[in-house]
Parts: C-alpha cells; structure tokens; sequence
C-alpha cells in the first residue's frame, strides 16, 4: 500500500465507508479515529440550535498539507491519514420546537412528544463502528 | 390474498429483502401471519417477542387478533423502534 | 396566527431560520425547544463513527399526524409545533483517523493533529442559539 | 500597491464585508497594515491583541515584521481560531 493523505473539507458528509475505505490497509495494525462531535449545550438559558464552521479554504488546505508532513515526520510508520471537516451547517438530529403561551405547557408537551415518538414513530437507527460493525438500536421501554 | 410486505432495519438484513409480495389466507390471525414470514425466512427468529406488525399502517400486535386482507395491502414488520 | 403542525422527515437539514421561522408567533410567549444530538460513543472498545436513520416513511408521518392531534388535545393552549427528524446518513462533524503498524503511534499522531488544527487550520465556528443570537468561538490558547 | 483584503468569521460582521480592494505601501510593517485596516474599520478594534494576519496564505503576526506586497497580493485578517 502507497501511504495516502487524503484531506477534504465540505459542506457535505463523507460517506462512513469512504472514509474506512481512505484509511484501511491490509499493512497497517492500528487505525486511531477521533471524531468531534457538536453537543448539545446550554449557556445563559440559550440551547445550541445549530453550528456554522467557516474556513479560508486554500490556505486550510495548505495548513493541511503542513500538518500532515508534519505527522509523518514525527512518526514515520503513520502509513494513512484522513482528515475531514465539516463546513457551513452543522445541526443536530432532531429539533422539536412547541410554542405556547406559558413555558410549562410547552415543556410538558415537549416531553410528551419525546416519549411518544420513542414509542410509536417507525423509525430506526444504527449505530456503525470504527471497526465496520453496526448495530441496530433499540429505545428503552 | 397476495399483499405487500414490508421489511425495515434489523429484520432487511435477516430476511435480504425490502419487500415482497406473499399469498396469504384471510381472514387470518396476526400470529399466523408471522408464522407465515417465519416459514418463508427462518432468521426472522432472533426478532420473536420483539416484533410487531402494521397492517394498513396500523400497528397489529402479533397475537389473537385478526385481520382481513385484500390484495395490494401492505403488511409492515416492526422491529423495535429506536427514532428520537 | 393560526396553529401550524409543519411535519418534515428528511435526509437534508432544515436551515435554522426555518426552524425558527416554523415557529415564531407574535402570540407565543413560549418556546420549547428539545434537540436531539448524535453523542460521541465508545462501547467495548468500538467508536461510534455515524448513524443511520430509516423509517417507515408514510406510517411515520401519520405517526407524526397522530401525536401533534394528541398534543393539542392535552394542552390546548399549544400554539405552534415543528416536528423534524433526519433520516439517512447522520455523521459527527470532524472523523479523522490515522493508521499505522502500532497503536501507541497512531494515538499520538492524531493528538497532535487535533492540537494542531486548533492552533493553526484557519477554521471558525459560530454556535446560533434558540433565542436568534450567536456567537463566533475561540479554541483555548 | 492594491492587495485583496480577506474577512472571515467575527470580522465579517465588523466590517460588514468579506473582501475589498485596499491600495497599501510596501514595504510595510504588519503593524501598519493592520492600522491602515483599522483606519477604514474602526470597529475591527475589538480584535485589537487578538487578530494575526495571513500574507500569501502566510500567517503574520501583527508586529515589526515588514512584508513586501505586489498588486493581487491577498492578506487575511485572522480572528482567533475554533475549528476541531
């Protein structure tokens, strides 16, 4: 395997295989992810609705590029780096909003909606792992 | 009758198919009807107790109860769910 | 303002302002808001690196239809409710992953490419709250 | 010389523009280009202490060191970092 450094920044998702397919190689015994992830955050009473990364693009690259032969200066035996980041929106999963005249009504409905998704909304979700298993969810009864 | 099943989640990867079309008696109870999907692919086992069914996107549990079927009907199975 | 039950299952995000847009109401004194966020996960030693989201599309939505008729009924003075659940490919905001013939070798690598993309990839992040401010962010020194 | 100014992130909004034509001298000190920017941006004040700038793709420090710039040159100011 040649060693490889891909490296994107986008306003879109990899696919997760093509981000296993960059870095698996059949030389290579250890593969080290880190993934960020956006939390879901409070300050002051504000939620975090939502995320917005912006780049100056070339020169990230450039940076990129840099930190990468930096890398295998320093180790030598890296053989695959991938790097990827997210640009523009980034925003969670579910966003529910419930207005009401009174804060009360609306959390209690909040959580209403919650619970009675979890229990009748066909949806399901998978979990995929870094060492390409998946597992189906279940939600709690 | 021949009616349209559904397949979602874990139960796509047991049985390899999305959907199918599959003849089945009716009325029939909704117990039979799984017995009938258990016949047809084995693997669905590791999802009994768990499953239920949506007849016409109503949810059917699997048990006593009975449906009528006419053709083109979709038959849904549901694994547990885990949206939210 | 009339009530609005907008209802969305999709494999795009919906822009923050149409969330809020969804919602906003001159009579509403207020608004809840619950987000669901993918959570960085580690079990028996695998990470968590996406989810998939499938549903059983037209039953979700009268689901979806079923629950907000529920939700009025219980508490009438509900004046707007925004449903939105993503389905598809859902992915952390930054997978980086790194192989080498050595663990030990490969865990250093990707601490320093995380110190380093802080310190020097010319990428910013603005967090958008439920209240319409935001905020641009700074990584610690 | 007219070198491209680049804006991004929180001095987007303090400028209310991404980018513009500024005529600089050269040799210049990174210093005085930061004043020259700070002259038509009284605002950009805010990032006083805070900003590095990036010549050619190049970070600068805002200090004594003198940059040479040629017409289309592009310089960035640099607000404080938070990607990962």
């Amino acid at each position: 395997d040649a060693a490889s450094t891909p490296t994107s920044l986008s306003r879109d998702w990899l696919s997760v295989q093509e981000v296993v397919d960059a870095v698996s190689s059949s030389s290579c015994g250890a593969i080290s992810v880190f993934i960020g992830t956006t939390r879901e955050d409070e300050l002051d009473g504000r939620k975090v609705i939502g995320l917005e990364y912006e780049a100056y693009e070339l020169m990230a690259q450039s940076e990129f590029t840099k930190l990468c032969a930096d890398i295998r200066e320093r180790w030598p035996t890296v053989t695959h780096i991938c790097v990827h980041h997210r640009l523009g929106w980034v925003r969670p999963v579910l966003p529910w909003q419930i207005s009401s005249p009174h804060r009360h009504d609306s959390q209690q409905a909040i959580q209403r909606c919650i619970d009675q998704l979890k229990a009748n909304i066909p949806i399901w979700k998978k979990e995929v792992y870094d060492t390409q298993d998946s597992s189906w969810k279940e939600n709690a009864e | 009758m021949c009616v349209c099943v559904l397949y979602f989640a874990k139960s796509v990867e047991l049985t390899g198919v999305k959907e199918e079309i599959v003849a089945v008696p009716t009325p029939i109870s909704s117990r039979d009807v799984w017995r009938l999907l258990l016949q047809r692919h084995q693997r669905l086992s590791v999802l009994q107790d768990q499953v239920v069914l949506a007849v016409r996107q109503q949810y059917v549990a699997v048990g006593d109860q009975v449906v009528t079927l006419a053709d083109g009907d979709e038959v849904a199975v549901v694994p547990p769910l885990s949206g939210g």
